[in-house]
């Protein structure tokens, strides 16, 4: 298996799924080159990311680094959030096999798109 | 935990009876076929039984059947030798957009080189229409190369029909058979065909060996050059050990064509039939057209293909999205989008590949654990919405 | 009957140890290395050990190591990659006359494409000078190709100097190592080359799998394309069990060195020291130069080699004349004719190839058995007048 | 072994091996691609050969053909030798493998030259 014990955790059991009826944003991306989807729903307030739950459509790396990013987001300030790379959630999950590093692109893309109006 | 393989297209391990009949080729038999002596001439007489059992599959003459490194080299040879020897009499070569990425990438090459490709579309259930073909044809086309059954969805082509349009046409016909071979019966004979690509590993048989059948006659400029082995055809030391190794498999195919495979035809159905009953929204790809009897290539609606073979990997389960080697890939797969696929349909497809070794138990365990993997993934997507 | 093999430049027996090695990848790690799930992860980690062990024997990079069906498509690979991706830089190739055949016919066809071939004369000892590959340098040089060692005669050329002119000169150097691979230290580093060819079964490893080494950077167009495998540098699916056995047999080579080697040295000095004694009129081909340890080409005066073959195999001995792959063919060995015999004495010659596995009683038994029949043979002959 | 077993004791227990000091014609043929050499002696009276004896350097075939051809020779008259093929020595010794056919061309020639002058 060339993805790490931690990848497949968050893979198999994902934290922060779900949809915030209520969220203050929302966002929507897809990667551009297998059109796997993520969804993005956040509560902020006080420059904080109070809640934040993700669904997406994807393969494993896509839901493994949605979720940690989802899970990352909640409690952190809105200017601290916006710097989350892709390589950033990638070595937290203990990397992505050489092919699967654009994987990580649609949560950090969603962090960026959801915090766009705060 | 259970392991279950069902990625039997993408490779199968070897029958025991295969290993046995390699075994003393390594340590005892193990001459230079090319050798004058003792060891040498033994090496060449495996060979020669070798060559036996892989003509009489496909019904060839010994002397059609080359031995080369596996049916990538195969389909090399046979796209690049003709490519080669015909180029003062034309430069067209007619093939279809669902060959394997051995025919495909080659003919890319040779269109870089100056060669013009047709590539032929392809109807929804997978199948090249021979009209097309005939349409196709040139006064400068050199080779029509179509596979006999596509990797990823098992769909049979008509090559009979496309066979004796080559021939009234007068243009050498490729067949990659590479799935094919062992799996249903092949008469290169009676298909009308020049050159058809096979490989020891589908079937049973080691890695890194396959053959050309090239038919008398058949101008063919080599590509690997050396000590002129395989009748000039193909230089280098032939692997005696896994051409031994492919000639048993070859036979043992050849006597479990009309048994084993029924059986494994009928585990392929049952499958199908479990999982659409216990799963909503899935499809059968190429499920309308004459398929191999051993694969099945599964669209499931809501869920994204690398997640699922990854649980079903968790699970203990070995199967596909599509052809091994784009398997690092992100790209769709060009076959499912030359049926009509979009590229988010084509990703969310699994590839099941059975073969003689698949236990009934294998199956009702897939069909046990994988509507539970599948529900999940779907909750995880925004667009599912439970009927 | 007693067998005594001395034919291991033709080709080797696998060790036990490589046998073991590659059992269970038949049977159980069998998966295609593309393959994501689990069959297909482990086939692929044994790829990257056996990886490891190639690059530690020749002090490469592991990433620099390409897996390939032989030593014959190692060379073809090398040299048409190369030809074909430098051809707008310039068209002229230098090579020796006593390449192996899967040089020198690769060669000859690049030649018959418009390729401009220098073929570089040798010693009376076997030997290409330096100073002549740097006068046969010109503007359009693309490559420079000069095997390490020699299969017939065993003489180890200088591609040390050969690798500082191609590197002063910035034109790419390949060095066929299939012989050199395991019998003496080889560190592409320190020798300046670009491009290394490599054949398992000449070291006790499998027949059909081979490597080549290819420096971070070179330009390399494939021949064989299809699913992108080896880095996109060579297409099919990668032989997992022969690779395994490459790899083993690259350790156990790597290990034996410093002992096995000089052992087989000592053998073969016996060997040509009681022949010397018990024969008139034989002469050691190459014996002037640096030589494998393990090889031996001797000439035998008033006698015919195959006639000698064949004798020494009724007697269980196997030898050859030359290579194996020209040994059907009548045309003197052009390895001895560039070393500067006639026909006639070339076609006396006998070649002893020993291995680790050799044994004392090997040698002693032809020493045995060769001076009869060299004697029954010079009285058949019409030249031949006892002294 | 490529060679039939009669070719074989042919090889290893040669017929008709030597030399005629007096005889009625010699004759010395060689092979043009490899080299090896036959010599034939015969003694002829009366339209048939009485005696035969060769010598050769060459491969087993080589050997092989010129001893079974010389032996064929004895008693044999004149008109019947010239008539021997090559392909018929190959086919009384069991036929020769392809890259060989061209040994048992030393035997025929040296027969057609040795009986040049009867
Ligand atoms: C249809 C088809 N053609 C060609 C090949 C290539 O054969 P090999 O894996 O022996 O290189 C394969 C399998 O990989 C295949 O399925
Ligand atoms: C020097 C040399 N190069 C190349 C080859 C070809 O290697 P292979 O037999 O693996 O095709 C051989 C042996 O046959 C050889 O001795
Ligand atoms: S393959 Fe689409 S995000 Fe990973
Ligand atoms: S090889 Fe010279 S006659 Fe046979």
């Amino acid at each position: 298996m060339a993805y790490s014990e931690k990848l497949l955790d968050y893979f198999q059991n994902p934290r922060c799924v779900g949809e915030i009826p209520d969220a203050d944003a929302v966002a929507e991306v897809s990667n551009p080159v297998c059109g796997d989807v993520m969804k993005l729903w956040v509560k902020v307030s006080d420059g904080r990311i109070q809640d934040a739950k993700f669904k997406a459509q994807g393969c494993s790396a896509a839901i493994a680094t949605s979720s940690y990013a989802t899970e990352m987001l909640v409690g952190m300030n809105v200017t601290e959030a916006r710097l989350i790379t892709k390589d950033q959630i990638a070595k937290a999950l203990g990397g992505l096999p050489a092919s699967k590093i654009h994987c990580s692109v649609l949560a950090s893309d969603a962090i960026k798109q959801v915090l766009q109006g705060f | 935990m259970r392991r279950v393989y069902l990625d039997s297209n993408a490779t199968t391990p070897l029958r025991p009876e295969v290993v046995a009949a390699m075994m003393p080729v390594f340590t005892e038999h193990f001459g230079n076929a090319s050798s004058i002596h003792w060891f040498g001439q033994h090496a060449k007489s495996l060979i020669d039984d070798a060559r036996q059992h892989l003509a009489k599959l496909i019904n060839a003459e010994t002397a059609e059947i080359v031995f080369l490194s596996g049916g990538t080299e195969a389909d090399n040879l046979a796209i690049r030798g003709i490519a080669e020897s015909q180029k003062s009499a034309g430069r067209h070569i007619i093939t279809s957009q669902i060959e394997h990425h051995a025919v495909l990438h080659t003919c890319k090459d040779l269109e870089k080189q100056g060669y013009e490709i047709t590539w032929l579309p392809v109807s929804h259930d997978g199948l090249v229409n021979p009209a097309d073909v005939r349409k196709a044809i040139r006064k400068d086309t050199i080779l029509i190369s179509i596979m006999h059954a596509n990797n990823e969805i098992g769909t049979i082509q008509p090559i009979d029909e496309i066979g004796k349009i080559a021939a009234e046409a007068d243009v050498y016909f490729h067949s990659d058979g590479v799935q094919s071979t062992g799996k249903i019966p092949v008469n290169v004979k009676s298909l009308g065909i020049d050159l058809y690509s096979m490989s020891a590993h589908k079937i049973h048989g080691p890695k890194g060996v396959g053959a050309l059948f090239v038919k008398k006659g058949t101008a063919l400029k080599p590509t690997m050059t050396g000590g002129g082995h395989e009748r000039n055809r193909r230089s280098g030391t032939e692997n005696v050990a896994g051409i031994v190794g492919f000639g048993e498999a070859a036979r043992r195919a050849r006597e479990g064509l009309m048994q084993d495979m029924p059986r494994v035809g009928q585990l392929r159905d049952r499958l199908e039939a479990g999982l659409q009953s216990h799963i909503e929204l899935i499809h059968v790809n190429g499920g309308n057209a004459p398929r191999l009897p051993n694969t099945s290539n599964i669209m499931v609606d809501y869920a994204e293909g690398e997640g699922l073979v990854i649980s079903l990997d968790l699970k203990g389960v070995a199967v596909s999205t599509g052809s091994a080697c784009s398997s690092g890939s992100l790209e769709p797969s060009h076959v499912l989008t030359a049926i009509g696929k979009t590229p988010d349909e084509a990703h969310g497809s699994l590839r099941f590949s059975l073969s003689t070794m698949t236990a009934l138990e294998d199956i009702d365990y897939v069909i046990e654990v994988l509507p539970g993997i599948v529900d999940r993934l779907r909750e995880l997507s925004p667009y599912y919405k439970k009927v």
